[in-house]
């Protein structure tokens, strides 16, 4: 045994909610990717994945789009047969490459996932319109149409609210979100 | 202190001297433990061996030791070789306590003179216990020379037919009509192929006349007393409405019977019988029974059609009957009450009874047999259409945590068995989806090789779900079977009219409360757990009861059989013994001072301790106690006494190895 | 009257506004009390956990302890990722110390405390364990006759495995519609994925799991999708378009949430559950409202 | 034996409640008995007494001593002492004596806070926290109260006993029978039974004495009386009352399980068990009806303070004696 | 002689299961510490609490429970007698002051000879981090621990 963690065991470590199985469990039966709604969008099949965490090619995972594809539907993590809670191990995966700040070039889902965070960490609640500057760019000027029209379509039946809501008991808030990641001092 | 004790410390060559100072151990004993009684002490090379023993001997005819420590290896390797030694000088065996200072001191530890201070507390420990041991007599118990077979599956038959044939008698219970059990069922038996009821046909006829087999079909164990030697089972034989002496199976009674009924058993579901019926053409015995749920008489009390054409004199068909009770006394007992199917409907997502063309491994067997629904064609849910492609899917309900963990065993070569029997008949194109193929015994793997060369296609995944969504115009009207191949990494969507779901093995529904009734104990997946997993595997921890087939776990046709024979030769051994030795560790109430609360009494999973109403106490039969000591240990007023482990040896013990009666240092001379 | 700590969750402030009303009008005429938790946060959805996990579970947390200041004893959401995320927070909190201790060391920050005593539950639930069918039934005035309905369960609301439901083929959806008076559709693809938030991260992904779902919905004839999840209400019915228009398809389904077609049923008034704020009208459905106006 | 003279009786009150001579007294018209065949010679709560005449009597002159009370201070094992050697029949009277009851509970903690306990919180206003000293000089001299001991020991425990004559206290027709056998014994028509066993008590236990029907034992909760109506015929172990008769030695004719109570143990454990406590515990759980963890807790959580419950009566007699706290202090 | 405390630990067994596990764990010389010496019951179900609670007053430290896996008990059902024991036994110990910590059970199948080794090993650091407990007159030592004699007089330690 190595005192350095491997691959597998820090995407193990990083699977804490799942108090299961360790991916270790793996008998690479692909019920998983047989399972995935999304799978065609992936990189890599999930069960793929799992491999190649094992095989320890740290640099291939965290380059594909498999979990960054993962729409968390959790079908792969009930039907297991391993009892893996692969849903989760894509999570830590992302977890994995944020923190690493490692991703395929092009994805939203990292800007997405921060953006989301800061904006709630900003106010305390979550503001569709807000979002879409952040990632609307990357689907080009045709998105961009769509998205307004959408946008504006949803504004007429009032189901877009056009000021952001915040909660009152903002600072405590922040205060608590203070004791677990780094956001600046209160302002 | 009235016993003269003798230590003996072993060396077993270097395996304990190497880390034990046993010279030391057996002088320390000699002189700190004197006062105890220890009147000798004495190291050898090797304990056990002749020489080792000889020494024991003498010292008890010379010394008139009264007990005898031995401290060396693991009781459950030489306990018995010492106790006979101390019986060959006249001494109790019981009195004789051999104590482990190699696998738990001299293998497990490196300090040399922690070693040897442990050494010496578990000797102190040793001589404590052995002060208050008593001289026990092995409790001698007749054995019955009939045998009972539970279960008249391939397992069952062949046992009782081993057994009959070596000239004793043998009581054989089945649940159903007819003995044959799932391999009556099935058409061809891998991996040679030859046809099942061929082979099982010759063996059914062979239990129906043989003069030593009382075969009792239709009939269930409801009970079962007594013990290794003597059981008295109480088999209910349920109303046949079929007088067996004077039926001749002719078979025009359910010719005759206008009532047809759907075969959810024999056929399941895929053929009809009627309300008359015997399960199967080569059925033994060949008496019908009347299904009485269906009957038009019994349900609305006209018709009687079977009794009307019956041709027999008197009339064989009796509406009256009814169910009788029997007892058969037997020494040994033969479980042999196989499994059940994994019921595939618990898969959701393999649409199993939602998608009509989604078959169980059971219905292809039924399907491919000459003598089942379709007379051998395998077709789709409308009996008539022929399957052009064809998906087998491995591991339904096996190797699964959501289901069952195990692996099933003969999945595998009955999907390869399905494959090319459906490539043969039917042309179609085959698609076998796997997790792992398992072939390991004789002429498996060839089989697997020539499914292969066939042109069978095998897909290395899991399959995942299976629907009825089409996607695409080649997927319409189709069953689409949801996979990844895993050995290219991509998921597939593989259209076919047919998917066969190859579903595991399970413990019978009612393992548990059959095993309860017989006193033998199921595993963590619910199939009877054997005496030892490889060195005794027909054995149960209750003395007279072997287990053979399916029932211990998942198992072919030929190991069913070796393990039927198993069995048989077990039995036999104890029915040529005439008596067997019951071990004397036994638990005993002291009337006198037992109140009759009852604490005790539902702790005994062996039923060895009854209430006497009249006297308000509690008593335990010896021949059906087990020495477990649990009633010992938890009777409040502390009356039950256990022997080879009282509650005065342990605590004894207990004192021993905490050297708390160690004498002084005696004064150099 | 039952009282029950409710938390609409973020959508139902904007999107899913007719989500709220509904589930407020139908709520009240079932006789349970819901009592909005105070200024209670978002749950984070699906986008808390790829960044910080033990800061996902504090936020949701938060909420958790709001109730339970409250002394409330149930915790009732109508959004399946909010339930998902409140209910699994909520295990862990009784599961494993070590996350609690974590959590409430942050909550104390705002002086607040959970102990993960609630009795977390979606809406559905709720109704159905609470009231129960035949209090149900009993409330119908308007039966949906004849109305094809495609229950449509979506994945948070049942998985990961909460209790021992079934996660492949659930019926107690089918239940609901048939105590309304509606015919529940049979189609297979009802615990298939919208997509989720991959509308937003990957939306060629998204909106072709849209198109498989509306497809086998529009296969089975239904004349609208019921949803229990202002996400999967959002996918397939404010992203229909899009689906059309990538996929040159010409799909028109309406989707409503349970509690709009229970609403009707039991005759409430359509504007009350703020029915008419569709992109696709969910004209059939009008039609029983109309006649319940 | 000398008939002019009577033989000499005596009676001890150590650590305990004075019940155990009410017991004696509540014998009725017996005690004239006692009286004309005895000559009480030593009796402090009947009679004026004191030690230096006790001091001053022959080795073995007095015959019979029943001697209630668990050994808690040095005088009481003084005193203990000193009649054991006075005293040809030593019998350890009541439960203290026998087993420390009561006041042997005092083992589950260091004497420190015991008498802290007693003289500085509620049970005594003591605002400058004043406590007895053992010795004080007054102008007559040096005076002592008696010191107390880390643990309270049981008679037996300090000196050598006769006979042990259990119960709490022990039933009046029990001490008359007993009486009744010394006196027999005196006009030489009974033998004594052999030195060191149980008088004026059964060999089973209290479920051999009581009337209520039993079953196959199973529990599936534990409830306290007042939180259930009993069935009034039925095993109150079986409702799930922790009724401590199974283990519970007979002789008090199943005084309060027959009154619906349940039995707490008074007359301590049966013939040939070591540790009441542990006999107990083991039959109480080989009856619970579950096999997993959780749920068991889930049962036990109904028995409230098991410790009381197994050794409310038997802790200084039990194989462990006393709780941690005072057993430190007594090995320090 | 090293400094650290050396507990002493009394190991109760069953026949069938956890004695072989520990014979295994000595024929695959696997090493575990000494401190702790073991007695064979036929079954976990003759476990008498009075056993435990002998040997603590004994002088023992610490006592370890070992029986068959739930569902592979050789007596089919003993070992959950055991189980239901122990759990009353702890927390009866616990009004007594003591550390439950100081009773361990263990599950071993006669294969689990590692699991065996392990769990001693850990149940010996455990007991030892505790400390002595070294009730009644022994240590394990056959030397008495400090002769017993009388403590300082309660009322004058709280007095002065």
């Amino acid at each position: 045994m190595s005192s350095v963690p491997t691959f597998k065991d820090e995407i193990t470590n990083l699977m804490y909610a799942t108090h299961g199985k360790p991916i270790s469990d793996c008998l690479q039966c692909g019920t998983c990717s047989g399972t995935c709604p999304a799978v065609e969008f992936m990189d890599h099949t999930p069960r793929l994945i799992i491999g190649m965490i094992g095989a320890g090619l740290k640099d291939e995972v965290l380059e594909s789009n498999t979990f960054w594809s993962c729409a968390s539907c959790y079908h792969c993590s009930v039907r297991c047969p391993a009892g893996i809670d692969i849903a989760d191990m894509m999570y830590a995966l992302k977890r994995y490459s944020m923190w690493k700040d490692r991703h395929q070039e092009g994805l939203i889902g990292p800007a997405f996932s921060q953006t989301f965070v800061k904006m709630i960490v900003g106010s305390g609640r979550s503001f569709e319109p807000a979002l879409a500057p952040t990632y609307l760019f990357k689907y080009g000027p045709r998105g961009l149409v769509q998205e307004a029209q959408i946008a504006t379509g949803l504004v007429l039946k009032g189901r877009m609210p056009l000021l952001p809501t915040k909660i009152k008991g903002l600072k405590g808030f922040q205060n608590i979100v203070r004791r677990i990641i780094p956001i600046g001092d209160p302002s | 202190m009235t016993e003269k004790i003798g230590v003996y410390v072993c060396h077993c060559g270097t395996n304990i001297a190497g880390t034990v100072d046993v010279k030391g151990v057996a002088e320390w004993a000699a002189a700190r433990l004197k006062h105890r009684g220890v009147i000798v002490g004495r190291e050898y090379k090797f304990m056990c061996s002749s020489l080792g023993q000889e020494l024991i001997e003498k010292d008890i005819k010379e010394l008139g030791l009264t007990r005898v420590v031995v401290a060396a290896c693991s009781p459950h390797l030489h306990e018995k070789t010492f106790r006979t030694a101390c019986e060959r000088a006249g001494l109790n065996p019981y009195l004789c306590e051999l104590i482990s200072i190699r696998e738990q001191v001299s293998w497990v530890h490196t300090d040399k003179s922690a070693a040897t201070e442990k050494s010496k507390a578990v000797v102190a420990g040793g001589v404590e216990r052995v002060i208050y041991n008593e001289p026990l007599e092995p409790l001698m118990v007749p054995i019955h020379a009939d045998t009972l077979v539970v279960g008249g599956g391939i397992a069952g038959i062949q046992a009782a037919l081993e057994i009959a044939d070596a000239g004793y008698h043998v009581c054989l219970v089945e649940r159903e009509p007819s003995i044959g059990g799932h391999m009556a069922q099935f058409d061809k038996t891998f991996p040679t192929l030859d046809c099942s009821a061929c082979i099982l046909t010759p063996k059914m006829v062979q239990v129906g006349t043989h003069p030593n087999i009382t075969l009792m079909t239709w009939s269930e164990v409801e009970k079962v007393d007594g013990y290794v030697g003597s059981f008295t089972a109480t088999v209910r034989r349920k109303a046949r409405h079929v007088n067996t002496d004077s039926c001749t199976g002719c078979g025009i009674c359910w010719e005759k019977c206008p009532k047809k009924v759907v075969d959810t058993v024999f056929e399941v579901g895929l053929g009809n019988r009627k309300a008359i019926y015997t399960p199967f053409a080569q059925a033994v015995p060949r008496y019908p029974v009347i299904d009485v749920e269906n009957c038009t008489y019994f349900k609305n009390g006209k018709c009687k059609a079977c009794q009307l054409f019956c041709p027999t004199e008197p009339n064989s068909i009796d509406f009256d009957q009814t169910d009788e009770l029997v007892e058969v006394k037997a020494g040994n007992i033969i479980l042999a009450t196989g499994y059940d199917l994994f019921d595939a409907t618990r898969i959701a997502q393999y649409g199993y009874g939602r998608l009509s063309n989604v078959f169980t491994s059971l219905e292809i067997e039924r399907m491919c047999n000459a003598a089942g629904p379709t007379e051998g064609r395998v077709v789709l849910r409308d009996m008539k259409t022929a399957p052009t492609s064809v998906v087998i899917v491995h591991c339904v309900g096996s190797r699964d945590e959501n289901y069952n963990k195990y692996c099933s065993g003969i999945c595998c070569m009955q999907s390869l068995k399905f494959a090319h029997l459906i490539m043969e008949r039917t042309g179609a194109e085959v698609h076998n989806c796997y997790i792992d193929i398992r072939t390991p015994f004789k002429d498996y793997e060839e089989f697997y090789k020539r499914v292969l060369e066939e042109g069978g296609q095998f897909i290395r995944g899991k399959v995942a779900e299976i629907t009825d969504v089409a996607r695409s115009a080649d997927e319409e009207g189709k069953l689409i079977v949801q996979v990844e191949d895993t050995l290219i990494g991509k998921q597939r969507r593989i259209p076919a009219d047919m998917v066969i779901l190859s579903a595991g093995l399970e413990p019978r529904h009612d393992a548990k409360e059959v095993g309860k009734m017989f006193g033998i104990a199921c595993g963590a997946s619910g199939w009877y757990t054997e005496r030892h997993p490889k060195l005794d595997p027909v054995a149960t921890m209750t003395e007279g009861i072997m287990i053979a087939g399916c029932v211990q776990g998942p198992k072919d046709i030929p190991a069913s059989v070796a393990q039927g024979a198993a069995a048989a030769a077990r039995v036999l051994g104890k029915i040529q013994q005439g008596e067997m030795a019951l071990e004397p560790i036994k638990a005993s109430i002291n009337e006198d001072a037992c109140s009759g609360c009852r604490i005790c009494n539902g702790l005994c999973p062996f039923n060895a301790i009854l209430f006497h109403e009249d006297k308000m106490v509690s008593e335990i039969n010896a021949a059906l106690c087990q020495g477990c000591g649990t009633c010992v240990a938890a009777c409040p007023a502390g009356v039950i006494s256990g022997t080879g482990f009282s509650d005065a040896q342990i605590m004894a013990q207990i004192e021993g190895l905490m050297l708390l009666n160690v004498g002084p240092e005696p004064v150099a001379a | 009257m039952r009282l029950y700590a409710y938390y609409p969750g973020c959508s139902l402030e904007s999107l899913a506004q007719g989500y709220n009303l509904s589930t407020i009008e139908v709520a009240g005429a079932l006789g349970l009390e819901l009592n909005e938790i105070k200024d209670w946060n978002c749950c984070g959805a699906t986008a808390y956990f790829p960044v910080d996990e033990l800061l996902a579970h504090t936020l949701v947390a938060r909420n958790l302890a709001l109730a339970e200041k409250d002394g409330m004893s149930d915790f009732v959401a109508p959004c399946s990722a909010c339930y998902k995320n409140a209910y699994f927070t909520n295990k862990y909190l009784r599961q494993d110390h070590d996350l609690a201790e974590h959590i409430n060391y942050a909550l104390e920050a705002d002086h607040l405390h959970v102990d993960g005593s609630l009795q977390v539950r979606h809406l559905i639930e709720v109704f159905l364990q609470d009231v129960g069918l035949e209090a149900i039934r009993r409330q119908v005035s308007r039966p949906l006759k004849g109305l094809k309905v495609a229950p449509y369960y979506g994945c948070q609301l049942l998985r990961p495995r909460k209790d021992h439901e079934d996660t492949e083929d659930p019926r107690f959806f089918e239940d609901l519609l048939s105590a309304i008076g509606a015919e529940p559709v049979p189609y297979a693809s009802k615990t298939r994925c919208c997509g989720g938030s991959l509308i937003v991260t990957n939306r060629k992904a998204a909106l072709d799991m849209v198109r498989i779902l509306l497809e086998d919905a529009a296969a089975h004839h239904a004349d609208v999708i019921a949803t229990v999840c202002p996400m999967c209400n959002v996918n397939l019915e404010v992203y229909q378009s899009q689906v059309n228009r990538e996929f040159g398809t010409e799909f028109s389904v309406p989707v409503m949430y349970f509690t709009q077609l229970m609403g009707v049923a039991f005759g409430l008034r359509q504007d009350r559950l703020g029915i008419g704020k569709e992109m696709v009208s969910g004209t059939p459905l009008l039609a029983f409202a109309e006649a319940s106006k | 034996m000398s008939t002019n003279s009577k033989p000499k009786f005596a009676m001890y009150w150590a650590a305990s409640c004075g019940g155990c001579e009410i017991a004696v007294l509540n014998i009725h018209e017996k005690i004239l008995d006692v009286d004309a065949n005895f000559d009480v010679v030593f009796w402090p709560v009947a009679m004026d007494a004191k030690y230096k005449d006790v001091e001053a009597m022959e080795d073995g002159s007095i015959l019979l001593t029943l001697f209630n009370g668990g050994i808690r201070n040095d005088e009481n094992e003084h005193i203990a002492k000193l009649l054991r050697k006075k005293t040809k029949i030593l019998v350890a009277f009541g439960s203290c004596a026998n087993e420390g009851c009561i006041p042997g509970l005092a083992n589950l903690s260091d004497s420190r806070e015991i008498v802290h306990t007693a003289f500085n919180t509620v049970t005594t206003e003591n605002p400058h926290g004043i406590y007895p000293m053992t010795s004080y000089d007054v102008p007559e001299g040096e005076i002592h109260i008696p010191t107390i001991l880390p643990i309270l020991k049981t008679l037996d425990q300090v000196v050598d006993v006769d006979y042990y004559m259990p119960g709490c206290p022990p039933e009046s027709d029990q001490v008359a029978a007993v009486i009744d056998l010394v006196i027999q014994v005196l006009q030489g028509k009974a033998e004594l039974p052999p030195k060191g066993s149980v008088i004026g008590a059964g060999n089973s236990t209290v479920c051999d004495e009581c009337k209520r029907s039993r079953n196959v034992k199973t529990i599936k909760s534990f409830s306290r009386i007042w939180n259930i109506a009993p069935d009034a015929t039925l095993c109150l172990l079986e409702q799930g009352i922790p009724c401590n008769g199974v283990a519970t030695r007979s002789g008090c004719n199943a005084r309060c399980p027959s009154a619906g109570a349940q039995c707490i143990g008074c007359y301590g454990p049966a013939d040939g068990v070591a540790d009441y406590g542990a006999r107990l515990i083991s039959s109480f759980a080989s009856v619970i009806e579950s096999n997993e963890p959780d749920e068991i807790e889930r049962v036990l959580d109904g028995l409230v303070d098991p410790t009381g419950q197994f050794y409310r009566f038997n802790l200084a007699g039990s194989l462990l004696k006393a709780g941690v706290p005072a057993w430190k202090k007594e090995k320090a | 002689m090293t400094e650290q405390f050396e507990p002493t630990i009394i190991g109760f067994t069953c026949n069938w299961c956890s004695y072989r596990a520990a014979d295994l764990a000595g024929t695959a010389r696997m090493k575990y510490p000494p401190n702790v010496r073991l007695i064979r019951l036929m079954c976990s179900g003759r476990l008498d609490p009075t056993f435990v609670i002998k040997a603590l007053a004994s002088g023992a430290d610490g006592v370890m429970i070992t029986g068959c896996h739930p569902g592979e008990c050789h007596y089919l059902e003993q070992n959950y007698k055991a189980l239901r024991r122990y759990h009353l036994l702890r927390r009866t110990l616990q009004g007594l002051g003591l550390e439950p910590e100081r009773i361990r059970l263990v599950w071993a199948s006669a294969a689990e000879g590692a699991r065996f080794a392990s769990e001693v090993s850990s149940f010996v650091e455990e007991i030892r981090a505790l400390g002595p407990l070294h009730w009644g007159s022994s240590n394990g030592t056959g030397q008495p621990v400090s002769a017993t004699q009388r403590g300082t007089p309660a009322l004058q330690e709280v007095a002065a």
